[in-house]
């Protein structure tokens, strides 16, 4: 088989992208970090940083700390608020033949659906992610993403407030990760994707205290890949939207196990600090790996697990 | 500012001090476009353990164009790069950051022990310039041995070094910010290029401050990516409406006023 | 300060530890296979291979999976069975100077109490570990430690059936694990162990099977560190009861952590296949700190994490 | 049977054929304790990423006493245990599990690739014997090349060999089991030692089975600690009363009829 001929497009519900590879919020930047290092016009997507109404400073650092083939972060949700969002960052994504995907964060439903409503006044943006792990300020700090009914209630709301693509990113610290997905499904997405981070710890044994300025933090990377996987393969059984799998994915390999558990597209987080050429090496590991089975599409291979 | 992610090869991994070395590599493009207090991500090891890049200042271009970094074994990174063999091959992405300006002409290196790996860079450069600027010098290190280590080069150059030991084994007994207060009289309005524990820094920050001299400091934090995407190297900002700065990006070397030196 | 008037006891619920080293269950067999390589009588406690009431010849192979600083087992809980345990295993434990501890399993909260009551008859068992993350068979096969009215149910019912010191070990597959631990606290259980493994899988791109027979698999190893850290800090501040912390400790500064995040004792786990000498060496590794640190007695740094 | 956990001393590691390496280590304790189808779990490796040891047969205890493993590179473990050189040190924990039983007198020895590995060492042995048995070897590999590498040592003993590979670049053009009909007729009643691919193995097992020979087979499966204690390395046994037997123990030699072959 001629790798040319090899199809690696996929659509995530209504979203088509040229392949199923894009880069996680919160590790990519705006984009144009990268451009030094990747050719941006050949990824499937970019997910920028979670993005909020107003600007955020972020938690007090210490924020980052490595672990055993993993890394906990408390970021605290740094960003540039939307406002700015649009008028310097937007313009030269949308230069890029990449598709562009805008990750929201909000205190509260309402903020999550303003949020949505203004992008949706915006050419050229490609589908809204709403992540749900953030603290639900109005229901004493819970994260959303892990009650089913407030996951519900902000995914609606936002449907309402839209008719971008809609993606729900969830949060992995739950007991039910498929009793999450189904109430977003019928709550209104047109995708699922997932893991977020998973929650974490390190302590400094010298001074006793924790490596984290928060305390606690998320853990991404390769240790929360099997996961990561797991749940991947537990709701793409039990939903009928797209499956987009993230977490610990830094090899092609990485990459064709979620789609092979039923993801449609997958995100590639962490991955990119180590290696900022990830995504390509992935995109093109992926081409070769379809062509040496003669495989003519990477459609044939999502959900193909053998149980 | 041109910046690159490149196998770059390794010449040269020298053990200056029991626990400095000094590494040597070829990386024409990194080397050509590196300036003075930037620095270099660099990946020498296989698998996931340890997971991330390690962040070093770029030491010196040397005169046959090479990259050279100066590092202290301290933990996992470092001692797997100490092992590290010529001809192996070594990613790297650079340069990275602010680096120093330096168009001033009147020039006060402070350095504290592996701190400094970027001020050798900016000494060179200051010599080199059309028109060069006066210069001093002053060390601080915990000993003789960790002095000669990180001095040696410098000495090369040929400059004059004021330093100090903490166990008083060469030099001036006591913190080197002590010696800044010696030259304050034989002129006015230096400028300080200082890098090391971040202690030192804030007394540096702190007499430059008071003395009403400019003072640049280069700044450590956590790492992840170095290309200001994970935004995990915040530094407090003076000014509280900034929040914080990020050291990949608008540092590593920052005005010391920029900081909230907490 | 002198090495030898650095003081390791500590107590479990009324279950004196000559120090707080313990091998977790599942990892050590049931003593002897390491006893060519470990001086057994230096150990805080033994905690064996979890037993049933029946024997079990657990799932097909293949059962275990390397990840990326981790591992994946699915070893579906394979064991000689009660009798055999007694009249084949417990002797050997006994002739040591080290707690013996028994971990138990089974289908319904009945099996559970039969056998911590038939285990009571025996002397010389320091205390009963209950894994509650067995499916339970009579509630269509939901893991006992995700729900935490079934986790209390099974703590009381076991509560009742004997006297010995009682540890509940909890599953960290759940939203809040802070709810299952004051629950098992409140039915009655001396001290909490945790955590047990994350549920993980991975996948064989070349046959796109799955690595494991069983399909999913416990993850444990230096990966899950920092998600075990954090909720043994978690659960510490919310219970009275020591708690036993687990997960990924491969060395004595691991151990520490867990120590200063409020843990009680600990357990290793994977580690005592890598380094079958590792318990040993923790236990001087936690003695050499405190000598350093000039402190008396490995108590006074439990909890002892500034926040 | 003792057992040990050491850190060996790396004497050589030597390149074979292009995947194959031999590698030589001072152990003194675990080479004595050593027989022929035992193995031993290495780490040759810091850090967590590859977690595991890695279990490899005893090639064999040369005759100064060190032991010898061959080893094909297959994946990120073998990657890094190639990469190591002499004087370097290996955690080794052995010599663990069941081994050959060979005090019977007509032995029949059928190899596949790498599953050569601890057939030289029961070769070796049973050679030495107070009174050698009568000894067949036969040989498959996929090609000359890699023909050469595994039977290299076998030569030098002057035994004789029956050799077939994949690709009929040397010997006869097939599966070695192919060879095993030629003797038949030469004798009854020999005992078959194997080691080689599962495929291999059950068609070696189905072929004695058919014979009427006696068959011991070295098996691999997936093993965490090598010790008995994970319970990871399980494999069907024929029996199902047992259900399943634990390679690292009750193996990796077994009599071919107690496995469920499926
Ligand atoms: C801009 C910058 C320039 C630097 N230049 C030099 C230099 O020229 N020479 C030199 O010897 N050192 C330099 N450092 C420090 C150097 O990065 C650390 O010493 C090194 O990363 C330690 O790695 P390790 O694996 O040996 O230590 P570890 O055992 O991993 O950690 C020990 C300590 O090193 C620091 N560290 C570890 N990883 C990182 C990371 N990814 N980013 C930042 N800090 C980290 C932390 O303080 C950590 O607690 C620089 C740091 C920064 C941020
Ligand atoms: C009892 C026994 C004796 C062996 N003797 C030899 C020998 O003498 N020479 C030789 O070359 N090989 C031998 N092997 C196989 C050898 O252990 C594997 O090739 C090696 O572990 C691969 O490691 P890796 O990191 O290179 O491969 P990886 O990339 O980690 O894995 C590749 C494949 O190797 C196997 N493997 C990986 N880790 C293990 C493990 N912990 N236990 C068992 N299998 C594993 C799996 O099939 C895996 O899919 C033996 C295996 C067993 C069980
Ligand atoms: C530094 C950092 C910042 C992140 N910021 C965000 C964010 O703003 N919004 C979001 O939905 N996820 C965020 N994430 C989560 C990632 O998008 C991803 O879900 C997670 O890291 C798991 O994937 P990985 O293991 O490939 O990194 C962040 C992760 C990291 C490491
Ligand atoms: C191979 C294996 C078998 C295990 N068997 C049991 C068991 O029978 N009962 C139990 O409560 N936990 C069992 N566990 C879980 C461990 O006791 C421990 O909780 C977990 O592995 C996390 O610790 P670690 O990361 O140190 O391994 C097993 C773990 C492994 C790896
Ligand atoms: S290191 Fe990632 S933003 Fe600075
Ligand atoms: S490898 Fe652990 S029991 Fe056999």
């Amino acid at each position: 088989m001629d790798i040319d001929t090899v199809d690696l497009r996929v659509a995530i519900g209504g979203l088509a992208l040229q392949n199923p590879v894009m880069t996680a919020s919160g590790t990519f930047g705006y984009g144009e970090e990268f451009s030094p290092y990747v050719n941006l016009h050949r990824l499937g997507a970019i997910i920028v940083k979670g993005i909020s109404l107003q600007p955020r400073k972020g938690n007090p650092p210490p924020r980052i700390v490595e672990t055993p083939c993993g890394m906990l972060n408390s970021i605290g949700l740094e960003n540039v608020g939307l406002d700015t969002f649009i008028s310097d960052k937007l313009p030269f994504l949308l230069e890029t033949r990449t598709k562009v995907i805008v990750n929201i964060l909000g205190d509260c439903v309402e903020e999550y659906a303003e949020l949505a409503q203004k992008l949706s006044d915006h050419k050229g943006i490609g589908a809204i992610e709403i992540n749900i792990s953030c603290p639900n300020v109005k229901k004493g700090g819970v994260a959303f993403g892990t009650d089913h009914k407030m996951a519900a209630e902000v995914t609606a709301k936002v449907r309402k407030a839209t008719s971008l693509p809609l993606i729900v990113k969830l949060s992995p610290n739950v007991t039910d990760i498929a009793l999450i997905a189904k109430a977003v499904e019928e709550a209104g997405c047109d995708a699922i994707s997932l893991i977020n981070t998973l929650l974490g710890m390190a302590i400094d044994i010298q001074s006793r205290t924790p490596k984290l300025r928060n305390v606690v933090g998320g853990l991404s990377g390769p240790a929360i890949k099997p996961v990561a996987l797991r749940m991947v393969w537990q709701v793409a059984q039990c939903v009928n939207v797209p499956v987009i799998g993230i977490g610990g994915i830094s090899s092609a390999a990485d990459a064709i196990e979620f789609l092979i558990a039923g993801a449609s597209a997958i995100q590639i987080g962490t991955a990119n600090f180590i290696n900022p050429q990830i995504t390509e090496q992935i995109i093109t590991g992926i081409k070769n790996y379809l062509q040496e089975h003669e495989i003519d599409s990477v459609r044939k291979i999502i959900g193909s697990l053998k149980v | 500012m041109p910046q690159f992610q490149k196998k770059a090869i390794l010449l040269q991994n020298k053990k200056v001090t029991e626990d400095i070395y000094k590494i040597t590599l070829e990386s024409p493009e990194v080397a050509r476009a590196a300036r003075p207090g930037q620095f270099v991500m660099v990946k020498a090891f296989n698998g996931f353990d340890p997971l991330l890049r390690r962040p070093f200042s770029i030491y010196q271009v040397t005169d046959n164009g090479n990259l050279q970094l100066l590092y202290k074994v301290i933990g996992k990174g470092t001692k797997l790069l100490a092992g590290m063999k010529p001809e192996q091959h070594i990613d790297i992405i650079g340069p990275l950051g602010r680096g120093f300006a330096f168009d001033r002409s009147k020039i006060c290196i402070v350095g504290g022990g592996i701190g400094v790996a970027p001020l050798f860079h900016l000494m060179k450069r200051v010599l080199r310039s059309p028109h060069p600027s006066k210069v001093t010098v002053l060390m601080g290190a915990r000993s003789r041995e960790e002095m000669l280590g990180i001095t040696q080069d410098f000495e090369k150059l040929g400059v004059e070094l004021g330093v100090a030991t903490d166990d008083g084994s060469m030099g001036h007994k006591g913190p080197v910010t002590e010696l800044m207060g010696e030259i304050r009289d034989q002129d006015a309005g230096w400028t300080v290029f200082s890098c090391g524990p971040y202690p030192m820094l804030k007394a540096v920050a702190k007499i430059c401050d008071e003395y009403g001299w400019e003072c640049q400091v280069s700044m450590e934090t956590m790492m992840a990516c170095g290309v200001a995407a994970c935004l995990g190297c915040a530094i407090p900002a003076a000014a509280e409406e900034i929040g914080y700065l990020h050291t990949c990006k608008d540092g590593p070397v920052f005005d010391a006023r920029e900081l909230a030196w907490i």
